[in-house]
């Protein structure tokens, strides 16, 4: 060998099937069938909704800063449906459609969103880990998860999700080759949304797209229309087969944009021009499913007005049942805050338990006096 | 003496900083046009271009690591973490390189470097964003540790910690940044690193605290005073690392009785090594236990529960009252 | 009741762990079939396959990461840092989840998984291969902290650390792997996490320790006898977090007269807990300060210069007598 | 788009010169003067001399454990003089003939592996730094210096190491990401030695090649036969040159053999066969450099028998040197260790170097009472 092009396998690909006119590649469209597609459409229409109502809770005070997912439906989506119900869910945080079909309550999320660790609990019997907060650490827990499924001989798959800023963390690296050298059953999607809080994809990384890094394991790397809950099923689907058969982790990058703020205390103005969303808003996940769904004829305005009024309905009746809850304990007991740290609580800890009952009874009736004394 | 908070002080000390100094440059997550989630770097890009105010990939190893070698190659970067609690993720590079590359070539390579993180809670803010681990730090041979209470000293620190010849950890007490304005001179001045302030005079018990807390151990010290007619001196020690023991001890000969005050854990928190060091200097002036007014030994709670887990002026005074009464 | 050593006996107790717990997973760098550096996971990778023994790629924050994932997956990892002093790449995980997933799902998901890692200096290693860092996993709660000091004991805690329901960070004291030979069971037996030992009876003076150190506190409480005629007690902490307040008060308000002893950097080391809670439930008992015989404030030097860092008996002697003299 | 392959510009080649028998590919041949080539060899030759006389002061208990370095000399060398003297040498472990190189002495290597920060001072004026033992680290470090440089308008190139192991580590990650974004002047050179400790290749990564991780950051990646030095330096010049002319980093892989144990404590027999080591044995660096300087008639026996010579005094020179050196301040005084941990010694160090000072001399004069006691 003196001096040539190193050649090496590339298992690298595109897939978009339908398009902003929810004109669909026949050659590619899945066969799903109609009340499926119908059902997904209510998932992620109700992810939409909810997203909307946590703004406006937010904006009143009722609950504390929150990352809008609106605008990252179809991924998430078209990622869950891919799983059956005993795999793995590995969240980050904008999958707020993926937990609503994985059977998190509305009431959770509020709970979460409220301040309170019960937002963090799963749902019984489900594989899913709560929202990971710090960037891409979740993504190693779910090579940990397919690694255990390996030696357990267990065939489930775990389906994990991270960011375009994510991708720069060593974690992710070293997620992605652990989940490679072990062949472990994991499918790692990336939300591209262009966006990390201020930073554009350009100035987070040097290379045109997240799906090349799969090269660096080799691994199948795939990019898909993120916008395109089809082109995501399809390419999910497929990674779940191959993760299923013993064949490994797949890269997935679905290209979006975030259309939201990052959180509601983020103000995009400063660093990205309003342009920009107004150019991507045509491409919207919910809008070019929803024409296609019309075009079978699955959908149509009276369908989706009652979907709609199911919806707020539920969304209604679980921010009624939050606002009875937090009165409640262990909602409103701060002391539950020692139960759990330890399968038995350590002496330190009950003593540390102890002096804040103490101190919270006694301050309790020092204020009553105050309030007596101020009475007379 | 214009009147600022300490979000604004902060700014005003890297402007000031990287104004007076060439060497000085900012980087971390969204300190450029975004001008930091908190805006504490707010004008910096503006005035000071890409070069200078480094908006970086999302990795915080790659933050402080890239940071060390700014330094090692002769510029003053001041690093931001955007949350302390993420620091973790570069702890490696701090106790290994950073603290060490001095001792290591024998002063042949040095790390003038600064790491600013927002530390602590009170903001209502997500898991994770309400940290208070300053003693992996303190506990780390070769780091300074500081952590301003106020605006006046928090740009004193910033700009010791940026002239400081070696590797500095500072601190924000995020609850702080809007809480309050304060006069800050016109003049840069600098506090030295090292060394404690009392902040407040007394004869019959001291409080000792450092950063958020501060303002809840002079509440229960006027608290204190009106309601029990006692005099708490009030120290803040600023710098936690390395510990202004002198200081410290004279108080405690002087009052026999101790408070102090931190939202860290209990447990191998700061409070620990102040004892530590009582015990060894001033022991036979205790006419109490030292107390201890601080976070639990849990994760802070996220928020909804997180101002049952913090220290306030009323545990602080109960303490104070029990440590009296003893 | 064969005799051993203590590398022996931790790899004793990772065979019958996995002999009788097939969930149990042993995983690191080099621990398949190299054995581990220092030979701990002898025998495993031949008796248990590539399944249950794992060769990891060179990745800490990965190796405990995955070790996180696997626990919540129902094994029971036993992760293997190659060295103490390499752990800091992986604290973020350890800090943020697995001390944490219990807590933040009320109890749903739980992490019951034991890093193990050889600690401290006193073998002539390199650089970074002989830190003493216990006290950043000892201050994040939700983590426990042991460390043994002799075969028998480092077998019965690694026995409970693997069946302990949370996350345990177990140290091994390197430089006594293969230092002295004890006699050990046939039979499993587990010592309780979160209980110290006296292993020296004594009325003058009490003398705490643990992990290397316990051979020269051991050495110097000996020392004190003959050439004293002064009876030590000597307490053996064995778990570091939670801390055994209780054995260590019931031997202080006997003797009055406290030397505590670790290899760890002085500043916010172990024995400032110790102090701190001395000082809460017993301070009037005490007749002079607690002496802290530790590790300097310095990164450990190069091998040539660690026997002058580390602690050994006479300096606990000179201690010990200087207290008692006081 | 319906679903085709991701087309991404690849940068990657391989190169090799110098074949197992000292032939040369004249196409590629580089055009070094003669006395600059018999320059190379004899740094190589010192290289290897040095590193098994440490072998044997280390078997004598003269020095600690030590990686050995033999077998890595061209990669050392084809990189480190493809650098300027201003500009930067950011060291893993293995690149003793670097070292060399660089001006640094055998009598400060022999003080590194005999336990001393001595050891660890770069040559006065040179922009070296020491070893790096906690691996990947360097290279952030490395990516950092190289930001430096553009932020100060400097046109120094940094040349930085690393091995196959430690690219697994997130901070590898992390460097090249930093490195490409920013455009820094930055080489990264990988000696793929194919194991870490035991851990062979196939079980550190899934993919082919180190080089091709190059796709991930979209930056050139080159791998290159490691035994040949001229294959390397013509990577390394090329990569050097781009760098210099602000076109950002290159990541180049060496392919060679750990030819020793990892380290002075290692048995490679207990993970890997003899006959391994021996397939390799005629790949190595230094023979057929030899040959193909010999056909140049640049070498010959008696050159060389007198370049050997040189060598053994200059390195019995440094141990006699070292010797007497450890027997005087500062390196037999222990007190120094507090000296330099901060540019001033704060009061707690001073009490400490206090306490030690007065502990080391007390005890100095117990043991004299003892003694003298003995003698009556
Ligand atoms: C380790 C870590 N560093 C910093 C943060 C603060 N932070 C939260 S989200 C975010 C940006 C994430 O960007 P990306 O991965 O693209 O996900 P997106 O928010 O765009 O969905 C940052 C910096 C964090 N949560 N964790
Ligand atoms: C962060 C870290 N983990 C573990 C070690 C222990 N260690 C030293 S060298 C080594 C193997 C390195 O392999 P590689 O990167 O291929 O370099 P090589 O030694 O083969 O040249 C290991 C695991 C270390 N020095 N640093
Ligand atoms: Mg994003
Ligand atoms: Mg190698």
């Amino acid at each position: 060998m003196p001096r040539k092009p190193l050649d090496i396998p590339l298992k690298l690909e595109t897939i978009s099937v339908l398009d902003e006119n929810g004109e669909v590649d026949k050659s590619l469209e899945p066969k799903i069938p109609n009340d499926e597609l119908k059902n997904w459409y209510r998932w992620m229409l109700m992810g939409r909704r909810v997203d909307e109502r946590l703004l406006k809770l937010q904006r009143q005070g009722r609950i504390g800063t929150f990352p809008q997912a609106s605008g990252h439906e179809a991924i998430a989506l078209g990622t869950i449906v891919a799983i059956e119900k005993p795999d793995w869910f590995v969240p980050a945080y904008r999958e707020t459609t993926g937990f609503l079909y994985r059977g998190w309550t509305i009431e959770t999320i509020l709970l979460y969103w409220s301040g309170l660790e019960e937002g963090a609990i799963p749902p019984e019997g489900m594989n899913d880990l709560p929202i990971a907060v710090p960037v891409a650490t979740q993504l190693v827990h779910a090579a940990g998860i397919g690694m255990a499924n390996n030696v357990k001989g267990e065939k489930k798959v775990v389906m994990t999700y991270f960011g375009d800023g994510a991708s720069s963390e060593g974690d992710t690296h070293e997620a992605l080759n652990f989940a490679s050298v072990f062949k472990a059953p994991v499918v790692f999607t990336c939300l591209n949304n262009q966006y990390a809080i201020s930073v554009p994809l350009h100035r987070q990384m040097n290379c045109q797209t997240v799906a090349q890094r799969a090269i660096s394991y080799g691994i199948p790397g795939v990019r898909v229309d993120g916008n395109d809950v089809l082109a995501v099923y399809v390419a999910a689907k497929e990674a779940v087969e191959r993760a299923r058969k013993g064949e490994g982790p797949t890269l997935i990058e679905g290209l979006t944009y975030r259309y939201t703020p990052h959180t509601t205390s983020d103000d995009p103005k400063r660093y990205r021009k309003e342009e920009e969303a107004q150019q991507w808003a045509a491409k919207e996940p919910l809008i070019r499913f929803r024409k296609y769904l019309e075009k079978k004829g699955i959908l149509n305005d009276k369908i989706v007005t009652q979907m709609e009024e199911e919806i707020e309905t539920r969304i209604q009746d679980a921010i009624k049942n939050v606002e009875r809850m937090l009165k409640e304990a262990p909602y409103s007991d701060p002391l539950v805050m020692f139960d759990y740290l330890y399968a038995d609580m350590p002496p330190h800890l009950q003593e540390q338990r102890d002096e804040l009952a103490h101190f919270l009874s006694r301050n309790k009736s020092d204020a009553e006096k105050k309030h007596e004394t101020a009475a007379h | 003496m214009p009147e600022m908070n300490m979000a604004k002080a902060i700014n005003l000390a890297l402007f000031e900083a990287m104004t007076r100094d060439d060497r000085v440059v900012v980087m971390g997550e969204d300190v450029g046009p975004d001008e930091g989630v908190f805006r504490i770097t707010e004008g910096l890009h503006a005035k000071f271009g890409d070069k200078r105010v480094i908006d970086t990939p999302l990795a915080e190893s790659g933050i402080i690591g890239t940071a060390i070698g700014m330094a090692i190659n002769g510029l003053r970067p001041v690093a931001e973490i955007q949350f302390s609690g993420f620091d973790y993720y570069a702890y490696h590079h701090l106790e290994m390189h950073a603290a060490r590359f001095r001792n290591r070539t024998r002063g042949r390579i040095t790390v003038p470097m600064v790491m600013r993180a927002p530390s602590g809670g009170g903001i209502r803010a997500i898991e994770h964003h309400s940290e208070s681990r300053e003693v992996i730090y303190a506990h780390a041979p070769g780091l300074k540790v500081v952590m301003p209470s106020g605006p006046r000293n928090a740009r004193a620190l910033l700009h010791a910690a940026i002239q400081d010849p070696d590797p500095v950890i500072y601190y924000e007490p995020k609850a702080c940044y809007r809480l309050f304005k304060e006069e800050v001179p016109d003049q840069i001045e600098t506090l030295p690193i090292g060394r404690a302030q009392v902040v407040r005079q007394g004869k019959d018990i001291t409080l000792i605290s450092y950063g958020a807390t501060m303002r809840c151990t002079l509440e229960a010290a006027e608290m204190l005073e009106e309601e029990d007619g006692v005099k708490a001196e009030v120290v803040d020690l600023l710098t936690i690392a390395p510990m202004d023991t002198q200081t410290i001890i004279e108080s405690v000969t002087k009052t026999g009785r101790v408070v102090i005050v931190h939202e860290a854990p209990r447990t191998c928190g700061i409070a620990a090594e102040v004892i530590a060091r009582i015990n060894e200097h001033a022991l036979l002036y205790l006419e109490a236990p030292v107390k201890r007014v601080t976070g639990y030994d849990l994760p802070i709670p996220y928020f909804a529960r997180e101002k049952a887990y913090l220290p306030d002026a009323d545990k602080v005074l109960l303490a104070a009252r029990e440590t009296l009464a003893f």
